[in-house]
């Protein structure tokens, strides 16, 4: 069965976020493209679960499979990579992955790790709102759960931001592990603590800016204290369009729904061999956009209001350089 | 009878009688030790803004109050608010938009089917409520989480948003919606037949049942009330961050069921009430905003919390009531 | 009035009523005796539409009729006291006597508070009850509760305009006499209007009450008389099969206790429910603490068990001066207690026989600090066949087995722990007259092997009728120790005189 | 001895019956799934969740219910990442003890202060949490080869059966036999029937209950160890998603959850259950949308089949 037809497998988080709707939207794209079996894998947050997921899927396939993933917790990735390698099938993973674990450690069949340097792009949106208070006065921070890989660099982006910006002070970080509705009690007590000090919040995704944003409307105060995201999301758009948000970075999910898979499947086909590609096409940066006031209309008619369209062939056209360690 | 008794006995309901007021006692305690080290806390802007924040999770400890008093439980608040919240964004934006505050008893009503299988389920099947309600936790997030294919749906429909948006009496709506919660729950409880067979159900089911009590019926009536209330909290979530998934029940259930201890109510059902619930909500809303005010470090603000609510139960737990205590 | 024909009921293979005809007449008192297990309060079940007999038919003034619940037995007039408390404790005493029939008290779907008040006020006047109807039961003593559900099974009288049926499964178990006329004389001056069945394990008050007794055994009715034709032999000689001893407490059987002390209080005290209390048990003595309600007596047994530590004085158990702060302690001592409450206190009714025989002397039967369960079961069934618990083994849930039975697994669970001193709070509650006996039997067999013994019982003739020494208590302190050796047994107002 | 088994056979047997049933269903609709090398994968995706779900047996036995277990798991696995560099194998005990001392912090509160379970360790859990957080620095700490030689007894295997699974069958083992045959496993069933009569038969209640969720801390330390070793590495969230499906395992096999009735081999055919359940959706390709309605749905269906009613008086 091996030589058979792969079956392409996104593996994620949960559906029940649009960032992760998107990511499988732009799977079920490619596999349509192809005509080829398609099936989504949910961790719904439970890493065992999604180890487990995997082994039963490599059992099923009897290891004819592609596999794009965006492992629960750093940790996955390990045994769910020895498992792949072990049946033979190849593999992509994206955001988490162990510091100490390399695709080229598992040749050919681990492939590539993309992931997006939360540093650089947290840093991206807190400069936006840094420049759009004039580079003084108090701002505040949202981060997402404590110990989450993604959180903890958007935050040392934030800090880089700020530590060259010696006029502006952070008056505050806490976390609202991602819900918008904890964004909204924390920025509501905030309201209280640091009244009119606060001249900006920076939220490390967009579900949190817009709780943020809509504790600040219900204080009148929406639109007037700009506020930025993170994920690129339709609602956080519409935010930055009305001029409530002033920027959020686009991963584009449905190109890492649909190239994660694209980039296993050329493996996978022959098209390239993973031993032979430099190793800043194995552990990659993806290249996110950040969405501000300037291209925001522009952004929102070519990838809200029509699917995106993306060349599956273009392996390494949004590739930003190896990952730093 | 002798003297010793009888006032032995008086003793014995002032105690019980301070007991019962604890809770308030920690909520006014609290205050005024986060007002002491933060004065902005007593405020009249943030008691507002304490007050809206308590709306939600006092709309769903109202339902869950109901459930505990039962001496059940309902563990499927997150499932509901997905599904309830799910329903009123997929009638407002689609092709019937222009239905708009309708979609609300709509919503509601959504959620009160789901309680109603909460109950169908338990008191039918007689299956314990915790997992009835554990296996309709997912169905009500899987179900919500089909209907919009893991999207999220932007609220603008004015007429919802000003839940959360309008102001009377300088409170925002949806605190007015909350404290009418509140009173129908009050009167529910206190002062229909349906809130005496609740405790009595609560007491004993077994003996409630020989009075003639239609044991089943009232616990059917109970899930379904929670739900309807689950619903409205997801109306008024769904109103206040202007958005409605799959996520914005995310966090609720346990949030919900500590308020309702914390105010006093027993977990083994009987005993307590939504006057309690309705301290307990705020204790725990208070809890919360005090923490930011007093800039806790947010890695020991759950340990902090926990230890709090520690303290706030066992200084308000009547031991001599309560002697076992599961 | 109410008759039932050919009334049937069984309980898996048991058959709990057989072909059961009875008839109860206008204005008549219905006495209905028999053992643990008899059927009784099976039967009294049906009759109230709480279960359902398998076969038969009810009969209301010649009409047959079917009961569908407890509400639809109310609408024709039938209301019962059951046997198990009924209220709920965490409600107030109006809202029980009125649970399930607030209806009456609303107005516009709301419950008027005020009347509902002014009515269980009126209700607990006809049991000549003073009681505060915002109390909640929980509050209440047992007795106040039992005339509570007394008052309740009387709102009758103003639901229903035809005759009333009132039945009463052992309402006197828990009261005390002066409470036992206030019913009785209630019971009496409702005749006009009701006929009651009446069911007590104390012979003399059915005869002393009903004006016709039906005697049940093993499910069916074994005989049928006026009460003025029956005396208490004659009714045990139907119930039990044998007749009744001559003497009831076999004086002659009794032994005298030793000299040894195995426990001497002094100056014992607590809060107000008693204090200075001295006493002194040896071994092989029964020692009975008389009282009424609120002497203090109960307060005193459940600290002597580790319940509520006394505030004043000292304790002496086995010659070591201790502090009891919990019944572990106690039973670590060598004290065991059985409860008057056995169904919450005295067993675990859903383990086996075997589990609870075990439960206070779990280390009999542990081999190198693991339970032995072949030693357990065998442990168990010496004490089945040394008790004649009837059940046909150990693996069986308590509640598979009837009051008695379960009484003496309480019993059979304090022998097997090795207690040296036994606390009996009400041994005999609610057990048949043939159980009864088994239990003085159990009670001078341990004491003959020297076990000390501190009883509560439930009448003076069973306190002067089993015990060696006699303390009299009121308002919190002894009044009177009164030697009561076999042979030379005093009166009871003797007592009477130092307990009110 | 009848030849037809009573009643109580076959309530007793019903949830194995009901796993059997479930595996028969997959195994015909996708026969790959009966192959022996998935089953064992199946029983070594199980072990950790078994692990976990044996310690709550012992709570929820004796009437409570552990609300802190799975942070307790996050944590033990983080000591063990952190811990195994310079102590080497010390690490585990070290892991287990710092579960036992969690454990034990639940009981006390629970017990001694009169806090609802449900209360007293979901604020455990908190200060667990943020414990694992501090300690961790809020990190994933992964180990590195080195370390991972010393997760062999984890990770490896003997005679092609996953050490896991083993460590799992001996946690069975200890746990049947402390239920059964010591004086704690006796007295936690009693207190669980009938809290007042074991207390009045001089029972030390509030000492067995606060054993029984120490022992539910070293459990839940063990299966974070075991975490730790699957995925090399420790984080403070690890453990995080166990809890619901750990204490549906339980119930899923017919321990009551007001206590007095179960016991761990029904929690050993519920975690198998839940495992078998959401692996079988995946290999049956039951669409994605729907696995979380189907999975509420069967639990559902599952308790239903194997709860036994005669020993629940009342349901709740
Ligand atoms: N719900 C039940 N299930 C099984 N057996 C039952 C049930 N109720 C009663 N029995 C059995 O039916 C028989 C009659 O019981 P019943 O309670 O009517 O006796 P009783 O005459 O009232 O005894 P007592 O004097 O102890 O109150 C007993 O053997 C009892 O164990
Ligand atoms: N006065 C009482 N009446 C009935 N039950 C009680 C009473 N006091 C305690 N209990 C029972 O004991 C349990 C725990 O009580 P406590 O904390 O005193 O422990 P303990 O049984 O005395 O054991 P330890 O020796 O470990 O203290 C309670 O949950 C309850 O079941
Ligand atoms: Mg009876
Ligand atoms: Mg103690």
């Amino acid at each position: 069965r091996a030589e058979g037809k792969p079956t392409l497998v996104n593996s994620l988080r949960s559906l029940s976020n649009p960032y992760h709707a998107a990511w499988n939207k732009g799977g079920e794209a490619f596999a349509k493209s192809l005509g080829l079996d398609y099936v989504t894998l949910v961790t719904e947050g439970d890493s065992e679960k999604g180890i487990a997921d995997i082994r039963a899927i490599l059992a099923k396939t009897g290891g004819n499979a592609v596999i794009n993933i965006d492992p629960n917790d750093a940790a996955d990735a390990r045994p769910i990579v020895e498992a792949c390698a072990k049946a033979k099938a190849h593999i992509v993973t994206q955001w988490n992955k162990p510091a100490d674990l390399h695709p080229w450690d598992f040749d050919p069949y681990y492939v590539a790790h993309v992931s997006f340097d939360g540093v650089l792009y947290g840093e991206a949106t807190a400069k936006v709102l840094i420049e759009s208070i004039g580079g003084k006065g108090g701002i505040l921070a949202l981060g997402g759960t404590l110990s989450n890989t993604p959180a903890i660099e958007r935050k040392a982006g934030l800090e880089k931001a700020i530590a060259a910006n010696p006029g502006i002070k952070l008056l505050d970080f806490q976390v609202a592990n991602w819900q918008s509705s904890k964004a909204f009690d924390t920025v509501a007590a905030w309201i209280t603590r640091f009244g009119a000090d606060i001249k900006g919040i920076w939220a490390a995704n967009d579900d949190m800016a817009i709780g943020a944003v809509e504790a600040l409307r219900a204080e009148g105060l929406a639109g007037k204290v700009p506020v930025t995201g993170i994920d690129g999301i339709k609602t956080g758009i519409d935010a930055v369009r009305a001029g409530e948000m002033v920027a959020t970075v686009s991963w584009d999910p449905f190109w890492q729904g649909a190239m994660g898979l694209s980039i296993a499947y050329a493996a996978r086909t022959g098209r390239f061999d993973p031993a032979k590609e430099p190793k800043a096409h194995r552990e990659v940066y993806g290249t996110g956009v950040v969405v501000s006031k300037a291209n925001v209309e522009a952004f929102y008619k070519a990838n809200i209001e029509n699917e995106p369209k993306l060349d599956y062939n273009d392996l390494w056209g949004r590739a930003a350089g190896q990952i730093r360690t | 009878m002798s003297l010793a008794t009888t006032s032995a006995n008086h003793g014995e309901r002032l105690r019980s009688r301070l007991r019962k007021t604890a809770p308030l006692l920690v909520l006014v305690g609290l205050c005024i030790l986060i007002g002491v080290t933060s004065p902005n806390f007593l405020s009249l802007p943030n008691g507002i803004r304490v007050l809206t924040a308590a709306s939600i999770p006092m709309v769903l400890a109202l339902g869950a109050t109901f459930v505990i008093l039962v001496g059940g439980i309902d563990l499927s608040v997150e499932g509901n608010i997905a599904l309830s919240a799910i329903v009123l964004s997929l009638v407002l934006s689609g092709p019937l938009g222009t239905l708009g505050l309708w979609a609300v008893p709509l919503a509601i009503l959504a959620g009160a089917a789901m309680g109603a299988a909460n109950g169908a389920a338990h008191v039918g099947l007689r299956i314990p409520s915790f997992m009835v309600t554990l296996g309709t936790w997912f169905v009500g997030l899987g179900l919500g989480t089909v209907l919009l294919g893991g999207g999220t749906i932007r609220i603008v429909e004015p007429s919802i948003r000003a839940l959360s948006l309008t102001r009377f009496v300088g409170l925002p709506l949806l605190v007015w919606i909350a404290a009418a919660a509140l009173l129908v729950a009050w009167v529910l409880q206190a002062r229909t037949r349906f809130g005496r067979h609740v405790y009595a159900v609560g007491g004993a089911e077994d003996l409630a049942a020989l009075s003639g009590i239609r044991v089943g019926r009232i616990k059917v009536l109970v899930f379904i009330l929670a739900g309807a209330f689950y619903g409205l909290a997801a109306v008024m979530s769904a109103a206040q961050i202007g958005q409605g998934n799959a996520a914005v029940g995310d966090g609720r259930l346990f949030t919900t069921i500590t308020a309702v201890v914390v105010g006093g109510t027993s977990l083994a059902g009987g005993d307590g009430g939504v006057i309690e619930t309705a301290i307990g909500v705020l204790i725990v809303a208070v809890l919360a905003n005090g923490m930011i005010l007093l800039g806790i470090p947010p890695y020991v603000q759950q340990a902090v919390q926990g230890l709090m609510i520690i303290a706030a139960v066992a200084i308000s737990i009547d031991h001599r009531l309560f002697r076992i205590v599961k | 009035m109410l008759e039932t024909i050919g009334l049937s009921k069984s309980f898996g293979s048991l058959k709990a009523l057989n072909d059961i005809d009875i008839k109860v007449g206008r204005g008549e008192v219905v006495g209905l005796v028999g053992e643990n297990g008899a059927g009784k309060s099976t039967l009294m079940r049906i009759l109230a539409g709480v279960e359902q007999p398998d076969e038969g038919e009810l009969r209301r003034d010649g009409e047959p009729i079917h009961l569908s619940g407890p509400l639809d037995a109310g609408r024709q007039g039938i209301g019962l006291v059951f046997q198990e408390q009924s209220l709920l404790l965490n409600m107030s005493v109006a809202e029980n006597l009125f649970l399930g029939r607030e209806a009456e008290f609303t107005r516009f779907g709301l419950i008027d508070r005020n009347k509902l008040h002014a009515a269980a006020r009126q209700q607990l006047a006809k049991v000549g009850q003073t009681i505060d109807p915002g109390k909640r039961v929980s509050e209440l003593a047992f007795s106040e509760r039992q005339m509570v559900e007394l008052a309740k099974a009387l709102t009758l009288e103003d639901r229903v305009d035809r005759d009333l049926v009132i039945l009463l499964d052992e309402p006197t178990s828990v009261l005390e006499q002066a409470e036992i006329d206030i019913l009785f004389a209630r019971v009496r001056a409702l005749r006009a209007r009701a006929s009651f069945v009446f069911v007590s394990h104390r012979l003399d008050e059915v005869l002393a009450l009903s004006d016709r007794i039906y005697v049940m055994k093993d499910g069916a009715i074994v005989g049928a008389m006026p009460a003025a034709e029956a005396s208490v032999p004659k009714l045990h000689q139907m119930m039990v099969g044998h007749g009744l001893h001559g003497e009831y407490y076999r004086e002659n059987e009794q032994r005298p206790p030793a000299a040894d002390a195995v426990l001497v209080a002094r100056g014992l005290g607590s809060g107000r429910a008693y204090r200075d209390v001295d006493l002194t048990l040896h071994r092989g003595e029964v020692l009975a603490i008389a009282g009424v309600i609120g002497s203090g007596r109960e307060e005193l047994i459940r600290t002597i068990f580790g319940f509520e530590p006394a505030d004043t004085g000292t304790l002496e158990v086995f010659g070591k001066t201790v502090v009891l702060t919990s019944p572990a302690d106690a039973v670590a001592r060598g004290i065991g207690y059985i409860p008057r409450e056995r169904r919450v206190e005295g067993l675990v009714m859903l383990l086996s026989i075997a589990v609870n025989t075990t439960l206070a002397g779990l280390d009999g039967v542990c081999r190198r600090g693991l339970v032995d369960h072949a030693r357990e079961r065998a442990v168990a069934r010496s004490w089945i066949d040394r008790l004649a618990i009837k059940t046909s083994g150990p693996d069986l849930p308590c509640s598979s087995l009837s009051g008695g039975n379960q009484q003496k697994v309480v019993l059979a669970k304090w022998l097997q722990a090795g207690s040296g001193i036994l606390i009996l709070d009400h041994p005999t509650r609610g057990l048949d007259v043939g159980a009864k006996e088994e239990v003085y039997r159990l009670i001078r067999e341990v004491c003959a092997r020297g076990t000390a013994v501190i009883l509560t019982a439930d009448t003076l003739e069973e306190t002067i009728g089993l015990a060696h020494t006699i303390l009299v208590m009121r308002d919190g302190r002894v009044t009177a120790k009164i030697d009561a050796a076999p042979g030379a047994k005093p009166a009871q107002v003797d007592l009477i005189e130092y307990m009110v | 001895m009848s030849a037809v088994p009573s009643l109580a056979r076959w309530r007793d047997a019903a949830p194995a019956l009901f796993l059997a049933v479930l595996v028969a269903v997959i195994t015909v609709a996708t026969p790959d799934f009966a192959q022996p090398g998935n089953l064992l994968g199946v029983l070594a995706d199980t072990a950790t969740l078994f692990v976990l779900a044996a310690g709550m047996t012992f709570v929820i036995l004796i009437g409570g219910i552990d609300l802190a277990a799975h942070t307790i798991a996050s944590l033990s696995s983080v000591v063990v990442a952190l811990l195994l560099p310079t102590l080497g194998y010390g690490a585990f005990p070290v892991a287990l003890a710092v579960g036992f001392a969690s454990g034990l912090f639940s009981g006390v509160v629970h017990v001694r202060l009169h806090v609802p379970s449900f209360i007293a360790t979901l604020a455990t859990s908190g200060v667990v949490s943020g414990v694992a957080l501090l300690v961790s620095d809020a990190r994933t700490i992964s180990i590195d080869a080195a370390g991972r030689s010393q997760l062999a007894w984890i990770t490896g295997s003997v005679a092609g059966v996953p050490a896991v699974v083993l460590i799992a069958a001996a946690v069975f083992l200890a746990c049947a036999f402390v239920q059964r045959f010591t004086r704690f496993g006796r007295r936690s069933l009693a207190i669980g029937a009938g809290e007042p009569a074991a207390w009045a038969s001089g029972i030390r209640v509030g000492r067995q209950k606060i054993i029984a969720f120490a022992l539910c801390g070293t459990l839940a330390a063990l299966a974070g160890a075991l975490l730790a070793g699957r995925l090399s590495a420790g984080t403070p969230v690890l453990g995080n998603q166990l809890l619901l499906p750990a204490i549906a395992s339980v119930i899923v096999g017919g321990t009551a959850i007001t206590g007095g009735a179960g016991g761990i081999g029904r929690t050993l055919i519920g975690a198998l259950i839940i495992t078998v359940v959401r692996i079988g959706m995946t290999f049956v390709g039951v669409n994605i949308f729907a696995q979380q309605v189907v999975f509420g749905l069967v639990l559902i269906a599952a308790v239903a089949v194997t709860i036994d009613r005669t020993k629940i008086p009342i349901v709740k």
